[in-house]
């Protein structure tokens, strides 16, 4: 193949053509560059909470999604520290900061359970028939072994066969409620991790 | 996008929009009050969305043992003894130092995946990242880290998002201790050296702060109690700076060449303009037939032995 | 917690968070706060940026908090009463002490009775036998006829309490306290030195501790030690000083506070006794006069409290009549049927169920051989938790982290699913006392339903059931007031309102005749509870958190006019919405705080008490009335003498760990019956799997890491991250004489078990030098176990030595005995 | 009788050609994916390569293949590429031969001393290029190597690419300018007086071995 003056003169033109329009900077990509990620608590449910961990009692803001409408199924996506608190002022340390996967972790439990004996698995029961169930055996063991009066023959009222530790990360409410009804029953054996 | 314009875009010759002033803003890591509790590397996480594995221990304090695409901030733990024989446990936030004159911008080839903000944040846009990495080759802190999920490069962007509305970063919010503060560099200088003088009257002679001048300054500085010796914070470099190798390669080396290869093709042209096409002409074919004749009677003298036999 | 309330008269945190700003000294023993509390820390930081305070580091490890400390001192684990005893002793001996507060505000003039004295390690009236001191009427004050305690302001006096303890802890000279401790007796002066400082009025020290005081043979006393040392600075009521017990759970000083504990009644009234039949004399007993002039005594107010609970509790059941019900309380055989008691009743046969309600007790608890072989013998077991505990699966086999033969396993476990507390509304009370209400964010998973819920329908069957066809002793049972909207599940609002307590009848002022409360209303104050039946108040430490002015607990006012870190107007304080306890006692006798400048908080304006914070007083009571700052001790003043209120004796005396590297009580080399807490109960079987350090060299002590919260958040993806991996830190020095390298595993064991873990090798933990010996210490901590997100581990507790404080019956996870080898 | 004396002389074999023109047209991709990650202004052709990542997946594969081909065509003429003792005067007079006098100049081979000075650029800019392509491959291999290392490989690579283009662009034009020459890589022929204008030690060669 031969090249003449005229060919060449093409084939020079369309080079220059194309690097020249390169070199204006005439590339097709958009001149607007938004690399943000949009703020993602925009419009999302705000609740104060108390971190349930250790006994600083840090303030949390809870952002769930949805209006709080009917139809929306609220749930929490991200959790941080309350900036009035008086005592964490926003912060929150590795524990209370990672709130979120607690709250959404792999490992909540979610249907009342029983494990027979001898046997080496769970059997998912309804909460009437797990209270029933429950319900029967405390009161079987209160009535064959609550003791009204010790040998002395001074009344004791107690119920030692069955013993009940109850949550420090409970409300108080639910620590009152179960305060409440455990010495009604007679239990001694009653503790909480005020001991450890 | 009021509060940080972008002010810089990889691989762009021109100039980008630089006429609104806002304020510069910096994120100043107190080692010297630092717990190394991780609240910040757990925030931070949360707020990105962000799971990394969960790894092993290997015999250290540190988890995640190093920055990934799925950890942009870890503390990194150093056991040091003085002199004295005393102890001095020195931890580190380790992640991006958001650099003055950012190594991995200036190295990255892709238009816009990486910019600055006139608010000094440097941040990377995945959509426009292709994983080429040369992020990590231009930063002088080891910080990019390229995913191996979707091959794009990730790093701290100094909680961009909350900051464009006015936030703080998430580490800096978290912070148990307040070893993490955030607002104007200028503010945060301010701090720093009531915090120096503060560590003097302790006996740390030579605390200091760190904004290495080398990057033309960070956005994420430290104070430290050793500012003399900063490699003892886990290798902090004493005096980052671009490589130069990265500046020649990203620097002289781009228009240079380009100007070269044009040179090149333009000899050539106006070599044919001037002197023109190198054409057989009517002596050589005709002395060709010549050969050819002499050929047919006897052998040529002329030839002689080939050098190429 | 037990050794506050025997000296101040409340078992809590005097001071709280924010308070420690105030400080110009912070120590930090017996406590990692930097580490479990990284929050309250904050504190400690601003008090060093704002304060000039220094920080001090007292621990086995330097620890986190260390890290940011001015000063460490390394000390062998169980031995902090030595050390603070010889700090009680050089303080004496050097005259360092606050001498107008002790003279006023303590009972160091106090005159104590002859009988009492100390030989050997022991206070008179021991018994070997029982491991206890049956007869402590001796250790206490000499009375005058008018029944007030005899005192000698001059101090002189030979027995009394001042020159009593110089006598005591004269034993306790620096070299010997070194020789124990085996802190290096130069760095020790050191720490010594920079807390006398505080002995001045301007100058404060806080001492912030947690379990690494609680948590051994003989935690409560260490606490006293403390508190003592904090009396003789003058440092107990006044901002930024206090002995601040850092409690561990987010509502662990709220259940104390209700009561949830085997001999405990709402508001720290007491369970009666077997051989207290007689109401009145049980109420008489707790409720003491003054034993000076003019002091207030506030517990002679018991009758009041107690009968506004009963009513509370029976509502119209109760009455003066049948007592207000007090034979439907069950009685006490014996001190307290604590968890360790419980747990070898079980291991024993001799229980038949057993409910978990977020606990995970094979975790927690010490010796888990001896808890799982216990739970294995119960015939249910019922668990209430949001997450699958380690308990609930006690009888699963996980190769070696949980060894069980499932199928000889006769158990029925029934597992609850209940909220967390994102999904309910109600309060939790802080360890600064504060009641703060929370709100509810979203519905639990799946059925899981709230502990309130459960506890009643659970009451609920057992009544209907009682009621049918009757059954033992039904009466407290049938009788039980459960007037709520919906019984089976009261709103935590109605809970609290109950609490708080309101009036009966019309409460009439008994001088006037006007109406205070009308009847139905919330009551605004314990001031205003009555033993006639008219009030009912189910805690009466909380009346004032729901009052007609509705839901304090809920308050959101952080304001802080005086910039003393009070915000008096954010959620509510118990008791009163008091921040600081005797806070009295940050003003001198005249009234006026003892420095006007920097520690503002109550003095006398001329006609009542006022200032930055609620008194903790009589708020008309002028200071010439001589009523004194401790109002609920019957003396009005702080003890350094605890009287009867401590088992192993008035004044703290070191004794070692039941598992003691060097064998032997250096203060008492030559009597083995001393070499650890006598006063200690130890069960049959217990005794001879204690670890001997001939067998187990190691000095071993066990807590917990800031990225983990115990055994929850290894079901947490984001804390999993950031501490994966089970592991035990050791020293250089040991690892290097046994050939161990960071990130090899090592296998650590007690006399009880192993765990195997990754080694941490750091230079943190140092060799230290005692009675003679080079003593290791390992670090162990907790977290891991065979359920989980995280790496599964073994459960830490498998070491640990079932046996308790001598108060509390906390168990020793601070000090035991291991050996250590790599795998 | 001389039936073969006219006709045009065979340079390169069909093998041959196929060859080289595989390792220009692989040249062609490498040099347009690789500028347009050199130069921002270049960028845009990363579209002929489907967009940037695409761009940065291909680039290294089409490298790696033309220093496949480029070392059987290196195979080929490295023979012929050898420097003799007349290869110093003829560059000596590099201006008689851009000056089109090329009567002047000594009696030459198959290749001129231009011709081998290009092959062994070629050589030595591509092995540069391989290697330290290799290093900074980040998806696999960078991570076997120092951040110096591989800053210095980045620096190398644009350096050896340049050289390797601006020698090309020669190699082209020249072509182009000497005419007669493109035919030699199409048909695979030159005339006879072609060749005993250029490389007249090859033409007489040619002849011989005709004979």
């Amino acid at each position: 193949m031969d090249m003449n003056r005229r060919e060449f003169f093409k084939f020079c033109g369309v080079g220059l053509g194309a690097s020249s329009l390169a070199a204006l900077g005439m590339t097709p990509e958009p001149a607007f560059a938004d690399s943000i990620r949009h703020f993602k608590l925009t419009a999302s449910k705000e609740t104060r909470n108390t971190c349930p961990y250790c006994s600083v009692g840090c303030g949390l803001l809870m952002y769930s999604r949805g209006s709080g409408g009917k139809n929306a199924k609220q749930e929490i996506f991200h959790i941080e520290g309350d900036p009035d608190h008086p005592v964490n002022r926003g912060s929150l340390c590795p524990k209370g900061a990672g709130l979120i996967d607690f709250i959404r972790s792999p490992n909540r439990l979610h249907y009342p359970q029983v494990r027979e004996p001898g046997s080496n698995e769970w059997k998912r029961v309804s909460w009437d028939e797990a209270l029933d169930r429950i319900a029967r055996l405390m009161k079987e063991d209160r009535d064959a072994n609550f003791v009204e009066k010790n040998d002395a023959g001074q009344t004791v009222n107690r119920w030692l066969t069955t013993g009940f530790l109850a949550a420090s990360a409970a409300s108080s409410e639910a620590g009152y409620m179960t305060h409440k009804v455990v010495r009604s029953t007679g239990i001694l054996g009653f503790d909480n991790q005020a001991r450890v | 996008m009021a509060t940080q314009d972008i002010i810089a875009r990889s691989a762009t010759t021109t100039p980008s929009p630089s006429v609104r002033q806002t304020d510069e803003v910096a994120k100043l890591i107190d080692t010297t009050v630092c717990i190394g509790c991780k609240a910040c590397q757990v925030a931070c996480s949360e707020w990105n969305d962000l799971r990394d594995e969960v790894g092993d221990n290997v015999g250290v304090y540190d988890n995640p043992t190093d920055l990934t695409a799925d950890s942009w901030t870890v503390m990194r733990f150093d056991e040091h003894e003085t002199s004295e024989g005393d102890l001095e446990w020195l931890i580190r936030k380790d992640g991006c130092m958001h650099c003055e004159d950012p190594g991995c911008l200036k190295a990255c080839p892709s238009p816009g995946a990486i910019v600055k903000y006139d608010n000094g944040i440097v941040d990377f846009d995945q959509d426009k990242c292709i994983g080429c990495g040369y992020c990590i080759t231009g930063c002088p802190f080891d910080v990019p880290r390229i995913s191996q999920k979707d091959n794009k490069a990730y790093k701290c962007t100094l909680c961009s998002d909350r900051v464009s509305v006015g936030l703080e970063p998430a580490c800096v919010k978290t912070c148990p201790t307040g070893a993490i503060v955030f607002g104007t560099k200028d503010d945060m200088k301010e701090h720093a050296n009531w915090r120096i003088q503060d560590l003097k009257g302790r006996g740390y002679e030579n605390a200091g702060l760190y904004d290495p001048p080398g990057v033309g300054g960070t956005h994420v500085m430290y104070v430290l109690h050793h500012a003399d010796k900063p490699q003892l914070y886990s290798d902090l470099p004493r005096d980052p700076a671009i490589s130069p190798l990265v500046g020649a390669w990203k620097g002289v080396a781009k228009p240079l060449a380009m100007l070269a290869m044009a040179a090149t093709a333009a000899a050539g042209f106006f070599h044919y303009i001037r002197i023109g096409p190198n054409r057989v002409s009517k002596e050589d074919e005709a002395a060709v037939e010549q050969d050819s004749a002499q050929a047919g009677s006897n052998s040529p003298e002329a030839g002689g032995k080939s050098d190429e036999q | 917690m037990a050794g506050l309330a025997p000296t101040f008269g409340r078992g809590a945190m005097t001071n709280h968070w924010n308070d420690i700003k105030n400080a110009n000294l912070v120590l930090v023993m017996g406590g990692n706060a930097a580490e479990a509390h990284p929050v309250g820390f904050k504190w400690v930081t601003e008090a060093k940026a704002h304060n000039q305070a220094k920080l001090v580091v007292v621990d086995p490890r330097f620890t986190r908090t260390a890290s940011v400390a001015d000063l460490y001192a390394p000390i062998r684990t169980g031995s902090d009463i030595a050390f603070l005893g010889g700090l009680i002793h050089y303080l004496l001996d050097t005259d360092q002490i606050q001498h107008e507060y002790v003279r006023n505000y303590t009972d160091m003039p106090f005159i104590v009775k002859e009988g009492f004295s100390f030989a050997d390690g022991l206070y008179n009236g021991y018994d070997a036998d029982s491991r206890s001191y049956p007869d402590k009427s001796e250790w206490d004050y000499e009375l005058d006829e008018n029944g007030h305690a005899r005192v000698d302001p001059t101090l002189s006096h030979p027995r009394c309490v001042y020159q009593l303890m110089k006598k005591h802890y004269s034993r306790y000279t620096p070299e010997l306290v070194s020789q124990i401790c085996g802190t290096p007796l130069k760095r020790m002066m050191q720490v010594w030195d920079t807390i006398a400082e505080t002995a001045v009025p301007g100058k404060t020290m806080t001492i912030l501790y947690a379990l690494g005081w609680t948590q051994h043979s003989v935690g409560s006393q260490m606490i006293r030690a403390g508190a003592m040392l904090q009396l003789l600075l003058g440092n107990i009521g006044m901002p930024g000083g206090g002995v601040n017990a850092l409690r561990g759970h987010s509502n662990i000083q709220g259940l104390t506070d209700l009561g949830l504990l085997s001999n405990l009644l709402p508001g720290y009234l007491t369970l009666p006794r077997d051989n207290e039949q007689d109401y009145n004399a049980y109420i008489a007993k707790r409720a003491p006069q003054a034993l000076r002039p003019g002091q207030l005594s506030y517990w002679q107010n018991y009758g009041k409290f107690h009968v506004s609970l009963m009513k509370a509790w029976y509502g119209d059941a109760v009455s003066a009549e049948n007592n207000w019900g007090y034979d439907w309380l069950p009685k006490l055989d014996v001190p307290m049927y604590d968890v360790l008691k419980v747990f070898d009743m079980m291991y024993e046969g001799k229980m038949n169920g057993y409910f978990c309600q977020g606990f995970n007790p094979i975790a927690a608890f010490p010796n888990k051989a001896k808890i799982s072989a216990a739970l294995s013998k119960l015939k249910y077991l019922v668990v209430m938790d949001p997450l699958t505990t380690e308990t609930s699966e006690f009888w699963r086999q996980v190769d070696d982290y949980n060894d069980v033969d499932t199928a000889s396993i006769q158990t029925t476990v029934f597992r609850l699913p209940t909220t967390c507390f994102a999904e309910e509304n109600g309060s939790l009370v802080n360890s600064s006392r504060w009641l703060q209400w929370h709100w509810k964010g979203a519905e639990p998973p799946g059925e899981a339903r709230p502990d309130v819920f459960i506890m009643g329908g659970l009451f609920h069957r057992l009544r209907a059931m009682y009621q049918q066809d009757g059954g033992a002793f039904p009466d407290p049972i049938l009788n039980l007031d459960w007037s709520y909207e919906r019984p089976d599940e009261p709103t935590p609002e109605e809970i609290a309102r109950e609490f708080n307590g309101k009036a009966l009848v019309d409460l009439k002022d008994p001088n006037t005749g006007e109406v205070l409360v009308k009847a139905g209303q919330q009551l605004s104050g314990f001031g205003q509870l009555r033993d006639d039946g008219s009030t009912a108040s189910g805690c009466w430490l909380f009346c004032g958190s729901w009052t007609e002015d509705g839901n304090l607990m809920a308050r959101r006012d952080n304001s802080d006019p005086y910039d003393m870190g009070q915000t008096l107007g954010w959620a509510w304080s118990w008791p009163a919405n008091r921040r600081i306890l005797y806070n009295r006692a940050s003003a001198d006798p005249s009234g006026q705080p003892w420095d006007d400048e920097h520690k503002r908080l109550v003095w006398w304006d001329g006609s009542k008490w006022t200032g930055t914070d609620v008194p903790d007083f009589a708020a008309r009571s002028a200071p010439e009335d001589n009523m004194n700052p401790f109002i609920m001790n019957p003396e009005g003043v702080a003890r350094f003498f605890a009287r009867g209120n401590m088992a192993e004796g008035p004044f703290p005396e070191h004794y070692e760990p039941f598992e003691t590297p060097i064998g032997r009580n250096p203060l008492h080399p030559n009597s083995a019956a001393v070499t650890s807490n006598p006063a200690s109960r130890v069960f049959r079987n217990d005794m001879e799997v204690f670890g001997r350090a001939d067998e187990f060299p190691h000095a071993a002590t066990t807590y917990r890491l800031t990225e983990h919260f115990h055994y929850w958040t290894k079901h947490n993806r984001l804390n999993s991250i950031a501490q994966p991996q089970q592991f035990v830190e050791l020293g250089e020095v040991m690892a290097s004489e046994l050939g161990i390298k960071a990130g090899d595993r090592v296998r650590v064991s007690s006399n009880r078990g192993f765990i195997e873990a990754v080694a941490v090798v750091t230079k943190r933990i140092r060799p230290l030098q005692v009675d003679g010996k080079t003593v290791h210490h390992v670090g162990i901590p907790l977290h891991w176990g065979f359920v989980e997100v995280a790496k599964n581990g073994y459960i830490t507790n498998t070491l640990t030595p079932f046996v308790g404080d001598g108060n509390t019956n906390t168990p020793e996870y601070k000090s035991f005995l291991v050996n250590v080898e790599k795998v | 009788m001389n039936s073969n004396q006219n006709q045009d002389l065979q340079r390169y074999n069909a093998n041959e050609r196929s060859n080289h023109w595989a390792v220009a047209l692989l040249f062609v991709m490498a040099a347009l994916s690789g500028l347009a990650l050199f130069h921002p202004a270049l960028f845009w052709m990363t579209n002929l390569f489907g967009g940037g990542p695409w761009t940065r997946i291909l680039h290294p594969f089409i490298g790696v293949a033309m220093m496949l081909f480029f070392l059987g065509l290196a195979f080929r003429f490295a023979g012929r590429n050898r420097f003799k003792a007349h290869d110093r005067q003829w560059l000596s007079q590099w201006r008689d031969m851009i000056s089109n006098r090329e009567e002047n100049l000594p009696r030459i081979g198959k290749y001129n001393a231009g011709q081998k000075l290009l092959f062994w650029v070629l050589v030595v800019s591509m092995l540069a290029l391989l290697f330290s392509g290799i290093v900074i491959w980040r998806e696999y291999f960078s991570g076997f190597f120092g951040i110096g290392v591989i800053r210095f490989a980045s620096l190398l690579h644009a350096v050896a690419a340049f050289v390797l283009i601006s020698s090309i662009i020669v190699h082209i034009y020249a072509a182009i300018w000497v005419k007669g020459s493109v035919g030699a890589m199409t048909s695979g022929k030159v005339s006879r007086a072609w060749a005993r204008k250029h490389h007249a030690l090859w033409y007489d060669e040619v002849r011989k071995n005709q004979r």
